[in-house]
Protein backbone atom coordinates (compact mmCIF):
# COMPACT_ATOMS: atom_id res chain seq x y z
CA UNK A 1 0.00 0.00 0.00
CA UNK A 2 1.80 3.22 -0.89
CA UNK A 3 1.82 6.27 2.11
CA UNK A 4 -1.23 8.61 0.78
CA UNK A 5 -3.58 5.52 1.04
CA UNK A 6 -2.29 4.42 4.08
CA UNK A 7 -2.36 7.82 5.52
CA UNK A 8 -5.86 8.53 4.28
CA UNK A 9 -6.84 5.43 5.64
CA UNK A 10 -5.38 6.12 9.07
CA UNK A 11 -7.56 9.18 8.73
CA UNK A 12 -10.70 7.56 8.24
CA UNK A 13 -10.01 4.93 10.73
CA UNK A 14 -9.60 7.37 13.92
CA UNK A 15 -12.94 9.68 11.86
CA UNK A 16 -14.47 6.56 12.09
CA UNK A 17 -13.49 5.21 15.16
CA UNK A 18 -14.26 8.33 17.19
CA UNK A 19 -12.32 7.11 20.44
CA UNK A 20 -8.70 5.97 20.75
CA UNK A 21 -7.31 3.70 18.35
CA UNK A 22 -4.20 1.52 19.29
CA UNK A 23 -1.17 1.38 17.03
CA UNK A 24 -1.99 -2.27 17.07
CA UNK A 25 -5.28 -1.32 15.44
CA UNK A 26 -2.99 -0.13 12.43
CA UNK A 27 -0.31 -3.15 12.31
CA UNK A 28 -3.00 -5.32 11.19
CA UNK A 29 -3.44 -3.83 8.07
CA UNK A 30 -0.42 -1.23 7.32
CA UNK A 31 3.33 -2.72 6.53
CA UNK A 32 4.34 -3.03 10.90
CA UNK A 33 7.78 -2.29 9.70
CA UNK A 34 8.85 1.93 11.44
CA UNK A 35 4.70 1.64 11.69
CA UNK A 36 4.94 3.88 14.62
CA UNK A 37 7.04 6.27 13.32
CA UNK A 38 5.10 6.43 9.65
CA UNK A 39 1.50 7.24 12.11
CA UNK A 40 3.69 10.25 14.07
CA UNK A 41 4.34 11.91 11.18
CA UNK A 42 1.35 11.43 9.51
CA UNK A 43 -1.08 13.13 12.79
CA UNK A 44 1.96 15.94 12.63
CA UNK A 45 1.02 16.51 8.86
CA UNK A 46 -2.97 16.57 9.41
CA UNK A 47 -2.51 18.68 12.93
CA UNK A 48 -0.14 20.98 10.63
CA UNK A 49 -3.39 21.41 8.17
CA UNK A 50 -5.13 23.22 11.03
CA UNK A 51 -8.76 21.96 10.35
CA UNK A 52 -9.89 22.65 13.94
CA UNK A 53 -9.24 19.01 14.47
CA UNK A 54 -6.31 17.59 16.07
CA UNK A 55 -4.96 13.87 16.04
CA UNK A 56 -3.22 13.43 19.82
CA UNK A 57 -2.00 10.18 21.50
CA UNK A 58 -3.66 9.26 24.29
CA UNK A 59 -3.53 6.26 26.32
CA UNK A 60 -1.07 4.08 24.08
CA UNK A 61 -2.76 5.18 20.59
CA UNK A 62 -4.20 7.40 18.43
CA UNK A 63 -7.66 9.45 18.64
CA UNK A 64 -8.75 12.24 16.03
CA UNK A 65 -10.81 15.08 18.83
CA UNK A 66 -11.30 18.21 18.48
CA UNK A 67 -9.06 21.44 19.00
CA UNK A 68 -9.15 22.58 22.65
CA UNK A 69 -9.87 26.46 21.68
CA UNK A 70 -12.57 25.43 20.10
CA UNK A 71 -14.96 23.65 23.18
CA UNK A 72 -16.48 26.74 23.96
CA UNK A 73 -18.26 27.52 21.33
CA UNK A 74 -18.65 23.55 20.73
CA UNK A 75 -19.42 22.57 24.28
CA UNK A 76 -23.90 23.75 24.20
CA UNK A 77 -24.10 21.48 21.10
CA UNK A 78 -21.76 18.41 21.91
CA UNK A 79 -21.02 19.11 24.92
CA UNK A 80 -21.11 15.48 27.59
CA UNK A 81 -24.52 15.23 28.87
CA UNK A 82 -23.57 13.15 32.15
CA UNK A 83 -22.49 15.44 34.70
CA UNK A 84 -18.95 15.39 36.38
CA UNK A 85 -18.08 12.97 38.92
CA UNK A 86 -20.02 13.87 42.51
CA UNK A 87 -17.89 13.65 45.38
CA UNK A 88 -18.54 10.18 46.53
CA UNK A 89 -17.65 8.65 42.77
CA UNK A 90 -14.27 10.74 42.53
CA UNK A 91 -13.23 9.52 45.85
CA UNK A 92 -14.26 5.94 45.31
CA UNK A 93 -12.42 6.60 41.59
CA UNK A 94 -9.36 8.26 42.88
CA UNK A 95 -9.15 4.92 45.45
CA UNK A 96 -9.68 2.49 42.93
CA UNK A 97 -6.55 4.55 40.61
CA UNK A 98 -4.51 4.62 43.60
CA UNK A 99 -4.74 1.13 45.59
CA UNK A 100 -5.96 -1.02 42.02
CA UNK A 101 -6.42 -4.15 42.33
CA UNK A 102 -8.45 -3.27 45.28
CA UNK A 103 -11.87 -5.00 46.60
CA UNK A 104 -15.23 -3.04 47.58
CA UNK A 105 -14.36 -3.77 50.74
CA UNK A 106 -11.20 -2.32 50.67
CA UNK A 107 -12.81 0.86 49.49
CA UNK A 108 -15.48 1.06 52.06
CA UNK A 109 -13.17 0.81 54.84
CA UNK A 110 -10.69 4.43 53.48
CA UNK A 111 -13.97 6.12 52.45
CA UNK A 112 -15.44 4.43 56.08
CA UNK A 113 -19.12 4.14 54.21
CA UNK A 114 -20.23 1.90 51.99
CA UNK A 115 -19.23 2.20 48.10
CA UNK A 116 -21.36 -0.13 46.66
CA UNK A 117 -23.69 2.22 44.58
CA UNK A 118 -20.63 4.34 43.69
CA UNK A 119 -18.67 1.46 42.12
CA UNK A 120 -21.80 0.34 40.59
CA UNK A 121 -21.78 3.81 38.65
CA UNK A 122 -18.19 4.24 38.10
CA UNK A 123 -18.83 0.62 36.16
CA UNK A 124 -21.71 1.80 34.06
CA UNK A 125 -19.29 4.95 32.80
CA UNK A 126 -16.83 2.16 31.81
CA UNK A 127 -14.08 4.47 34.26
CA UNK A 128 -13.47 1.19 36.20
CA UNK A 129 -13.67 -2.60 35.75
CA UNK A 130 -13.31 -5.98 36.89
CA UNK A 131 -9.78 -7.68 36.80
CA UNK A 132 -10.55 -10.88 38.93
CA UNK A 133 -10.55 -11.93 42.47
CA UNK A 134 -8.50 -11.17 45.27
CA UNK A 135 -7.75 -15.15 46.90
CA UNK A 136 -9.17 -14.41 50.45
CA UNK A 137 -12.18 -16.18 52.01
CA UNK A 138 -15.31 -14.81 50.02
CA UNK A 139 -13.01 -14.45 46.66
CA UNK A 140 -13.79 -10.55 46.03
CA UNK A 141 -13.84 -9.20 43.09
CA UNK A 142 -10.75 -7.15 42.22
CA UNK A 143 -11.74 -3.73 40.50
CA UNK A 144 -8.99 -1.46 38.17
CA UNK A 145 -9.42 1.78 36.19
CA UNK A 146 -10.10 1.05 32.71
CA UNK A 147 -8.30 2.88 29.25
CA UNK A 148 -11.34 5.36 29.49
CA UNK A 149 -10.26 6.42 33.11
CA UNK A 150 -6.90 7.72 31.59
CA UNK A 151 -8.96 9.44 28.37
CA UNK A 152 -11.72 11.06 30.84
CA UNK A 153 -8.61 12.32 33.76
CA UNK A 154 -6.32 13.63 30.07
CA UNK A 155 -3.53 10.92 31.08
CA UNK A 156 -1.42 8.53 29.12
CA UNK A 157 -1.14 6.19 31.67
CA UNK A 158 -1.19 5.67 35.06
CA UNK A 159 2.21 6.88 35.92
CA UNK A 160 1.13 10.57 35.96
CA UNK A 161 -1.29 10.08 38.86
CA UNK A 162 0.35 12.82 41.60
CA UNK A 163 2.22 11.34 44.16
CA UNK A 164 1.86 11.99 47.71
CA UNK A 165 4.48 14.02 47.82
CA UNK A 166 3.31 16.26 44.22
CA UNK A 167 0.41 16.53 45.86
CA UNK A 168 1.61 18.23 49.20
CA UNK A 169 3.95 20.40 47.44
CA UNK A 170 0.79 21.47 45.19
CA UNK A 171 -1.41 22.49 48.23
CA UNK A 172 1.65 23.86 49.93
CA UNK A 173 2.19 26.19 46.66
CA UNK A 174 -1.95 26.99 46.40
CA UNK A 175 -2.66 28.00 49.69
CA UNK B 1 -41.98 -19.53 -25.69
CA UNK B 2 -41.99 -21.93 -23.03
CA UNK B 3 -38.36 -22.64 -22.30
CA UNK B 4 -37.72 -18.65 -21.73
CA UNK B 5 -40.06 -19.51 -19.05
CA UNK B 6 -37.95 -21.79 -17.13
CA UNK B 7 -36.69 -18.83 -15.59
CA UNK B 8 -39.89 -18.10 -13.90
CA UNK B 9 -40.21 -18.68 -10.55
CA UNK B 10 -42.11 -17.03 -7.79
CA UNK B 11 -39.35 -15.73 -5.86
CA UNK B 12 -37.97 -13.69 -8.98
CA UNK B 13 -41.40 -11.66 -9.11
CA UNK B 14 -42.06 -9.65 -6.40
CA UNK B 15 -46.42 -10.22 -8.04
CA UNK B 16 -48.00 -10.46 -10.61
CA UNK B 17 -47.64 -6.86 -12.28
CA UNK B 18 -44.46 -7.79 -11.94
CA UNK B 19 -44.77 -11.02 -14.17
CA UNK B 20 -47.06 -9.18 -16.62
CA UNK B 21 -43.88 -6.33 -16.96
CA UNK B 22 -41.23 -9.11 -17.38
CA UNK B 23 -43.59 -11.11 -19.91
CA UNK B 24 -43.91 -7.75 -21.74
CA UNK B 25 -40.88 -7.18 -21.99
CA UNK B 26 -39.91 -10.48 -23.31
CA UNK B 27 -42.57 -10.34 -25.65
CA UNK B 28 -41.53 -6.84 -26.75
CA UNK B 29 -44.86 -5.61 -26.16
CA UNK B 30 -45.76 -1.93 -26.07
CA UNK B 31 -46.54 -1.31 -22.50
CA UNK B 32 -48.95 1.53 -23.75
CA UNK B 33 -50.86 -0.92 -26.35
CA UNK B 34 -50.59 -4.48 -25.16
CA UNK B 35 -52.54 -6.79 -26.99
CA UNK B 36 -54.68 -8.37 -24.11
CA UNK B 37 -55.36 -11.96 -25.74
CA UNK B 38 -51.68 -12.11 -26.13
CA UNK B 39 -50.43 -11.00 -22.63
CA UNK B 40 -53.30 -12.93 -21.34
CA UNK B 41 -51.95 -16.17 -22.75
CA UNK B 42 -48.10 -16.02 -21.81
CA UNK B 43 -49.55 -15.11 -18.29
CA UNK B 44 -51.43 -17.99 -17.86
CA UNK B 45 -48.86 -19.92 -19.42
CA UNK B 46 -46.59 -18.84 -16.69
CA UNK B 47 -48.64 -19.52 -13.75
CA UNK B 48 -49.40 -23.13 -15.13
CA UNK B 49 -44.92 -23.52 -15.60
CA UNK B 50 -44.87 -22.51 -11.67
CA UNK B 51 -47.81 -24.73 -10.77
CA UNK B 52 -45.88 -27.72 -13.01
CA UNK B 53 -42.36 -26.87 -10.67
CA UNK B 54 -44.48 -27.59 -8.14
CA UNK B 55 -44.29 -23.41 -6.86
CA UNK B 56 -47.59 -22.52 -4.79
CA UNK B 57 -48.68 -19.83 -6.71
CA UNK B 58 -49.78 -17.49 -4.74
CA UNK B 59 -53.82 -16.41 -5.18
CA UNK B 60 -52.68 -12.62 -6.17
CA UNK B 61 -51.38 -14.30 -9.88
CA UNK B 62 -54.53 -16.40 -9.67
CA UNK B 63 -56.70 -13.44 -9.19
CA UNK B 64 -54.74 -11.42 -12.07
CA UNK B 65 -55.00 -14.44 -14.35
CA UNK B 66 -58.56 -14.42 -13.73
CA UNK B 67 -58.71 -10.83 -14.66
CA UNK B 68 -57.24 -10.96 -17.23
CA UNK B 69 -59.89 -13.41 -18.88
CA UNK B 70 -61.80 -10.86 -18.29
CA UNK B 71 -60.34 -8.37 -19.67
CA UNK B 72 -59.77 -10.94 -22.46
CA UNK B 73 -63.44 -11.67 -23.02
CA UNK B 74 -64.61 -7.71 -22.25
CA UNK B 75 -62.65 -6.50 -25.32
CA UNK B 76 -63.83 -10.08 -27.81
CA UNK B 77 -67.20 -9.81 -26.78
CA UNK B 78 -69.49 -7.19 -28.87
CA UNK B 79 -70.69 -3.62 -27.22
CA UNK B 80 -74.21 -4.10 -26.41
CA UNK B 81 -73.71 -6.97 -24.59
CA UNK B 82 -72.19 -5.28 -21.39
CA UNK B 83 -73.93 -3.98 -18.28
CA UNK B 84 -74.55 -0.65 -17.83
CA UNK B 85 -72.61 -0.16 -14.86
CA UNK B 86 -69.80 -1.84 -16.36
CA UNK B 87 -66.95 0.04 -17.97
CA UNK B 88 -66.39 0.53 -21.58
CA UNK B 89 -63.94 -2.15 -22.24
CA UNK B 90 -61.47 0.51 -23.87
CA UNK B 91 -61.55 2.42 -20.72
CA UNK B 92 -60.91 -0.90 -18.92
CA UNK B 93 -58.14 -1.43 -20.52
CA UNK B 94 -56.99 2.48 -20.38
CA UNK B 95 -56.34 2.25 -16.41
CA UNK B 96 -55.10 -1.62 -16.87
CA UNK B 97 -52.64 0.06 -19.11
CA UNK B 98 -52.34 2.56 -16.89
CA UNK B 99 -51.99 0.48 -13.84
CA UNK B 100 -48.90 -1.12 -15.48
CA UNK B 101 -47.12 1.53 -16.41
CA UNK B 102 -47.37 2.92 -12.59
CA UNK B 103 -46.16 -0.57 -11.85
CA UNK B 104 -43.29 0.00 -14.52
CA UNK B 105 -42.05 3.19 -13.34
CA UNK B 106 -41.75 2.56 -9.45
CA UNK B 107 -40.14 -0.57 -10.60
CA UNK B 108 -37.58 1.32 -12.62
CA UNK B 109 -37.27 3.94 -9.38
CA UNK B 110 -36.69 0.80 -7.13
CA UNK B 111 -33.76 0.35 -9.89
CA UNK B 112 -31.91 3.78 -9.42
CA UNK B 113 -32.91 3.48 -5.78
CA UNK B 114 -30.83 0.47 -5.66
CA UNK B 115 -27.81 2.08 -7.60
CA UNK B 116 -28.05 4.68 -5.19
CA UNK B 117 -28.05 3.06 -1.81
CA UNK B 118 -24.98 1.37 -3.21
CA UNK B 119 -22.85 4.31 -4.20
CA UNK B 120 -24.09 5.84 -0.73
CA UNK B 121 -22.60 2.40 1.13
CA UNK B 122 -19.39 2.89 0.47
CA UNK B 123 -18.87 6.40 2.56
CA UNK B 124 -19.00 5.20 5.54
CA UNK B 125 -19.80 8.04 8.48
CA UNK B 126 -19.77 7.45 12.67
CA UNK B 127 -23.14 6.99 13.83
CA UNK B 128 -22.81 8.04 17.30
CA UNK B 129 -22.15 11.97 18.08
CA UNK B 130 -18.50 12.19 20.15
CA UNK B 131 -19.47 14.44 23.25
CA UNK B 132 -16.72 16.16 24.35
CA UNK B 133 -15.36 14.61 27.57
CA UNK B 134 -14.98 16.96 30.39
CA UNK B 135 -11.45 17.03 30.55
CA UNK B 136 -11.12 19.04 27.34
CA UNK B 137 -12.54 21.99 29.91
CA UNK B 138 -10.31 21.06 32.26
CA UNK B 139 -12.65 20.29 34.45
CA UNK B 140 -11.29 16.63 35.87
CA UNK B 141 -7.50 16.18 36.20
CA UNK B 142 -5.71 13.97 38.10
CA UNK B 143 -5.17 16.21 40.58
CA UNK B 144 -8.83 16.13 41.59
CA UNK B 145 -8.12 11.97 41.93
CA UNK B 146 -5.34 13.18 44.29
CA UNK B 147 -6.95 15.43 46.07
CA UNK B 148 -10.04 12.78 46.92
CA UNK B 149 -7.37 10.41 47.71
CA UNK B 150 -4.52 11.68 49.93
CA UNK B 151 -7.49 13.76 51.43
CA UNK B 152 -8.92 10.55 52.92
CA UNK B 153 -6.11 8.81 53.94
CA UNK B 154 -4.38 11.99 55.45
CA UNK B 155 -7.38 12.12 57.26
CA UNK B 156 -7.55 8.55 58.20
CA UNK B 157 -4.58 8.69 59.28
CA UNK B 158 -4.93 11.70 61.51
CA UNK B 159 -7.67 10.09 63.46
CA UNK B 160 -5.64 7.35 64.36
CA UNK B 161 -2.57 9.44 65.63
CA UNK B 162 -4.74 11.71 67.41
CA UNK B 163 -2.27 14.82 67.81
CA UNK B 164 -4.93 17.01 68.68
CA UNK B 165 -3.51 20.63 68.16
CA UNK B 166 -2.76 19.61 64.02
CA UNK B 167 -6.35 18.66 63.62
CA UNK B 168 -8.14 22.09 64.01
CA UNK B 169 -6.03 25.11 64.94
CA UNK B 170 -9.08 26.92 66.92
CA UNK B 171 -7.78 30.51 65.85
CA UNK B 172 -8.03 29.45 62.41
CA UNK B 173 -11.89 28.43 63.28
CA UNK B 174 -12.89 31.66 65.20
CA UNK B 175 -11.54 33.26 62.57
CA UNK B 176 -13.22 31.56 59.64
CA UNK B 177 -16.67 31.52 61.98
CA UNK B 178 -15.97 35.23 62.70
CA UNK B 179 -15.41 36.26 58.85
CA UNK B 180 -18.63 33.98 57.55
CA UNK B 181 -21.12 35.90 60.88
CA UNK B 182 -19.89 39.24 59.58
CA UNK B 183 -20.31 37.96 55.37
CA UNK B 184 -23.90 36.62 56.43
CA UNK B 185 -24.88 38.25 59.65
CA UNK B 186 -26.71 34.96 60.60
CA UNK B 187 -26.00 31.22 59.97
CA UNK B 188 -27.68 28.21 61.90
CA UNK B 189 -24.99 25.86 64.26
CA UNK B 190 -26.40 23.02 62.23
CA UNK B 191 -25.03 24.19 59.14
CA UNK B 192 -21.83 24.55 61.14
CA UNK B 193 -21.88 20.96 62.05
CA UNK B 194 -22.51 20.24 58.20
CA UNK B 195 -19.11 22.07 57.46
CA UNK B 196 -17.17 19.90 59.85
CA UNK B 197 -15.10 17.08 58.83
CA UNK B 198 -14.37 15.12 62.39
CA UNK B 199 -16.05 15.57 65.93
CA UNK B 200 -13.16 17.20 67.16
CA UNK B 201 -13.34 20.10 64.42
CA UNK B 202 -17.16 20.48 65.91
CA UNK B 203 -16.25 20.62 69.49
CA UNK B 204 -13.78 23.18 68.34
CA UNK B 205 -16.44 25.42 66.45
CA UNK B 206 -18.45 25.18 69.30
CA UNK B 207 -15.71 26.53 71.07
CA UNK B 208 -15.23 29.47 68.85
CA UNK B 209 -18.97 30.37 68.78
CA UNK B 210 -18.48 30.62 72.56
CA UNK B 211 -15.44 32.79 71.68
CA UNK B 212 -17.77 34.92 69.45
CA UNK B 213 -20.29 35.59 71.92
CA UNK B 214 -17.69 36.21 74.59
CA UNK B 215 -16.27 39.10 72.51
CA UNK B 216 -19.65 40.49 71.59
CA UNK B 217 -19.26 39.56 68.01
CA UNK B 218 -22.14 37.31 67.05
CA UNK B 219 -25.23 36.73 69.62
CA UNK B 220 -26.79 33.16 69.59
CA UNK B 221 -30.39 32.23 70.28
CA UNK B 222 -32.75 28.76 70.53
CA UNK B 223 -36.49 29.12 70.27
CA UNK B 224 -36.76 25.58 71.73
CA UNK B 225 -34.93 23.15 73.62
CA UNK B 226 -33.38 21.31 71.22
CA UNK B 227 -34.38 23.56 68.74
CA UNK B 228 -32.26 25.06 65.77
CA UNK B 229 -29.65 27.80 67.35
CA UNK B 230 -29.14 30.89 65.23
CA UNK B 231 -26.04 32.62 65.35
CA UNK B 232 -26.24 36.54 64.51
CA UNK B 233 -23.86 39.06 64.07
CA UNK B 234 -24.20 41.76 67.43
CA UNK B 235 -25.44 44.70 65.75
CA UNK B 236 -23.65 47.40 66.15
CA UNK B 237 -25.46 49.26 68.41
CA UNK B 238 -22.98 52.20 70.18
CA UNK B 239 -19.93 51.38 67.67
CA UNK C 1 -16.18 36.08 14.76
CA UNK C 2 -13.29 35.29 11.87
CA UNK C 3 -13.63 32.61 9.09
CA UNK C 4 -10.90 30.63 10.27
CA UNK C 5 -12.34 30.01 13.35
CA UNK C 6 -16.17 29.66 11.91
CA UNK C 7 -14.37 27.65 9.23
CA UNK C 8 -12.65 25.51 12.18
CA UNK C 9 -15.96 25.21 14.14
CA UNK C 10 -17.90 24.09 11.28
CA UNK C 11 -15.38 21.00 10.51
CA UNK C 12 -15.34 19.92 14.01
CA UNK C 13 -18.88 20.37 14.66
CA UNK C 14 -19.10 17.77 11.47
CA UNK C 15 -16.48 15.83 12.64
CA UNK C 16 -18.18 15.58 16.11
CA UNK C 17 -22.15 15.04 15.03
CA UNK C 18 -23.38 11.57 14.11
CA UNK C 19 -25.48 12.92 12.11
CA UNK C 20 -25.62 15.51 9.30
CA UNK C 21 -25.93 18.64 10.34
CA UNK C 22 -28.41 21.44 8.46
CA UNK C 23 -26.91 25.13 8.10
CA UNK C 24 -30.25 26.36 10.43
CA UNK C 25 -27.66 24.11 13.09
CA UNK C 26 -25.07 26.85 11.82
CA UNK C 27 -27.40 29.59 11.70
CA UNK C 28 -27.42 29.78 15.57
CA UNK C 29 -23.93 30.62 16.07
CA UNK C 30 -22.18 31.48 13.02
CA UNK C 31 -23.31 34.85 11.51
CA UNK C 32 -26.30 34.27 9.45
CA UNK C 33 -25.69 36.60 5.94
CA UNK C 34 -24.70 34.57 3.12
CA UNK C 35 -23.83 31.96 5.28
CA UNK C 36 -24.75 29.07 3.06
CA UNK C 37 -22.39 30.06 0.52
CA UNK C 38 -19.18 30.63 3.32
CA UNK C 39 -20.44 26.71 4.24
CA UNK C 40 -20.30 25.21 0.77
CA UNK C 41 -16.53 26.80 -0.02
CA UNK C 42 -15.24 25.24 3.34
CA UNK C 43 -16.25 21.95 2.31
CA UNK C 44 -15.29 22.39 -0.86
CA UNK C 45 -11.76 23.44 0.74
CA UNK C 46 -11.98 20.76 3.13
CA UNK C 47 -12.43 18.37 0.68
CA UNK C 48 -9.60 19.74 -1.96
CA UNK C 49 -7.20 18.47 1.07
CA UNK C 50 -7.82 15.03 0.42
CA UNK C 51 -7.39 13.38 3.90
CA UNK C 52 -9.58 10.40 3.16
CA UNK C 53 -12.46 12.47 4.85
CA UNK C 54 -15.15 14.07 2.53
CA UNK C 55 -17.89 16.41 3.48
CA UNK C 56 -21.43 15.47 1.44
CA UNK C 57 -24.18 17.41 0.77
CA UNK C 58 -27.11 14.88 2.25
CA UNK C 59 -30.43 15.22 3.50
CA UNK C 60 -30.22 18.99 3.04
CA UNK C 61 -27.25 19.41 5.83
CA UNK C 62 -23.55 18.48 5.88
CA UNK C 63 -21.83 15.55 6.73
CA UNK C 64 -18.48 14.14 7.11
CA UNK C 65 -17.51 11.01 5.51
CA UNK C 66 -14.80 8.38 4.07
CA UNK C 67 -13.69 8.85 0.88
CA UNK C 68 -15.57 5.87 -0.85
CA UNK C 69 -12.61 4.74 -2.32
CA UNK C 70 -11.42 3.55 0.97
CA UNK C 71 -14.27 1.28 1.67
CA UNK C 72 -13.20 -1.81 0.98
CA UNK C 73 -10.31 -1.28 3.50
CA UNK C 74 -12.54 0.24 6.10
CA UNK C 75 -15.52 -1.92 5.79
CA UNK C 76 -14.20 -4.71 7.58
CA UNK C 77 -13.49 -2.85 11.01
CA UNK C 78 -15.84 -0.30 10.69
CA UNK C 79 -18.87 -1.22 8.54
CA UNK C 80 -21.66 -2.03 10.61
CA UNK C 81 -22.29 -3.44 6.60
CA UNK C 82 -26.33 -3.15 7.05
CA UNK C 83 -27.95 -5.41 4.63
CA UNK C 84 -28.92 -3.79 1.34
CA UNK C 85 -32.54 -3.51 0.47
CA UNK C 86 -34.49 -6.53 -1.16
CA UNK C 87 -36.60 -5.77 -4.59
CA UNK C 88 -39.91 -5.27 -2.35
CA UNK C 89 -38.28 -2.76 0.17
CA UNK C 90 -37.11 -0.92 -2.66
CA UNK C 91 -40.53 -0.89 -4.81
CA UNK C 92 -42.18 -0.02 -1.48
CA UNK C 93 -39.86 2.83 -0.66
CA UNK C 94 -40.52 4.16 -3.55
CA UNK C 95 -44.04 4.50 -3.41
CA UNK C 96 -44.00 6.05 -0.36
CA UNK C 97 -41.32 8.71 -1.44
CA UNK C 98 -43.47 9.13 -4.33
CA UNK C 99 -47.10 9.11 -2.83
CA UNK C 100 -46.42 10.49 0.54
CA UNK C 101 -48.54 10.69 2.97
CA UNK C 102 -49.91 7.50 1.92
CA UNK C 103 -51.55 4.10 2.99
CA UNK C 104 -50.56 0.60 3.12
CA UNK C 105 -53.85 -0.12 0.90
CA UNK C 106 -52.74 2.56 -1.34
CA UNK C 107 -49.42 0.55 -1.87
CA UNK C 108 -50.93 -2.39 -1.95
CA UNK C 109 -53.01 -1.76 -4.91
CA UNK C 110 -49.99 -0.19 -7.06
CA UNK C 111 -47.65 -3.23 -5.92
CA UNK C 112 -50.72 -5.64 -6.75
CA UNK C 113 -49.60 -7.63 -3.35
CA UNK C 114 -49.79 -7.20 0.46
CA UNK C 115 -46.66 -4.72 1.50
CA UNK C 116 -47.53 -5.32 5.22
CA UNK C 117 -44.18 -7.04 5.76
CA UNK C 118 -42.24 -4.41 3.69
CA UNK C 119 -43.45 -1.83 5.51
CA UNK C 120 -42.92 -2.77 8.78
CA UNK C 121 -39.25 -3.51 8.02
CA UNK C 122 -39.00 -0.14 6.71
CA UNK C 123 -40.23 1.43 9.57
CA UNK C 124 -37.71 -0.52 11.43
CA UNK C 125 -35.19 0.39 9.41
CA UNK C 126 -35.97 4.35 9.65
CA UNK C 127 -36.16 4.91 6.33
CA UNK C 128 -39.95 5.32 6.80
CA UNK C 129 -42.09 6.49 9.52
CA UNK C 130 -46.13 6.76 10.58
CA UNK C 131 -47.65 10.67 9.96
CA UNK C 132 -51.24 10.76 11.60
CA UNK C 133 -54.10 8.86 9.84
CA UNK C 134 -55.99 9.84 6.97
CA UNK C 135 -59.26 10.83 7.49
CA UNK C 136 -61.57 7.73 5.97
CA UNK C 137 -63.44 4.99 6.98
CA UNK C 138 -60.72 2.99 9.01
CA UNK C 139 -58.52 5.45 10.01
CA UNK C 140 -55.78 3.95 8.16
CA UNK C 141 -52.16 5.12 9.22
CA UNK C 142 -50.21 7.42 6.61
CA UNK C 143 -46.65 6.69 5.72
CA UNK C 144 -44.12 8.85 4.79
CA UNK C 145 -39.96 8.72 4.02
CA UNK C 146 -37.46 9.97 6.70
CA UNK C 147 -34.86 12.05 7.07
CA UNK C 148 -33.00 8.97 7.40
CA UNK C 149 -34.23 7.29 3.54
CA UNK C 150 -32.14 10.66 2.05
CA UNK C 151 -29.03 9.88 3.87
CA UNK C 152 -29.31 6.24 3.50
CA UNK C 153 -29.62 7.02 -0.48
CA UNK C 154 -27.04 9.67 -0.50
CA UNK C 155 -30.23 12.36 -1.81
CA UNK C 156 -30.24 15.95 -0.79
CA UNK C 157 -33.79 16.03 -1.34
CA UNK C 158 -36.76 13.68 -2.83
CA UNK C 159 -35.97 16.10 -5.90
CA UNK C 160 -33.62 14.21 -6.99
CA UNK C 161 -35.41 11.09 -7.35
CA UNK C 162 -36.69 10.93 -11.45
CA UNK C 163 -40.03 12.64 -11.92
CA UNK C 164 -42.63 10.44 -13.58
CA UNK C 165 -42.40 12.85 -16.84
CA UNK C 166 -38.69 12.07 -17.00
CA UNK C 167 -38.99 8.54 -17.03
CA UNK C 168 -41.74 8.20 -19.87
CA UNK C 169 -39.94 10.50 -21.98
CA UNK C 170 -36.88 8.37 -21.55
CA UNK C 171 -38.97 5.39 -22.18
CA UNK C 172 -40.54 6.19 -24.81
CA UNK C 173 -37.61 8.01 -26.61
CA UNK C 174 -35.67 4.78 -25.64
CA UNK C 175 -38.40 2.22 -27.15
Amino acid sequence: MDKTREKKIFYASLFLSGTPLEKKFFRAFFEPVNLENRLLEYAEEFNKLDTGLRIRMVSGGFQLVTESSLVEELRPHFGEKSDALGRASLETAAIIAYKQPVTRLEIDEIRGVNSSGTVKYLLDRNLVKVAGRKDVPGKPLLYVTTKHFLEYFGMNDLSEMPTFREWQELKQGGG
Amino acid sequence: MSSELLDVSLENFEGPLDLLIHLIYKNELNIYDIPIAIITESFIAAVKRMEQLDIEVASDFINMASYLVYLKSRMLLPRDTFFEEELDPEEEKYLFTQKLVEYSFYKDVSAVLKKREEESSKFLMRADTVFIAKEQADTEDPFLLADSFFDLTTKERKTKMVVEKNIVDFKEVVARLKSLVIRKCRMFWSDIVKSCRSRKEVAVSLLAVLDLLKNKVADASQSENFGEIVIEKTEEKDG
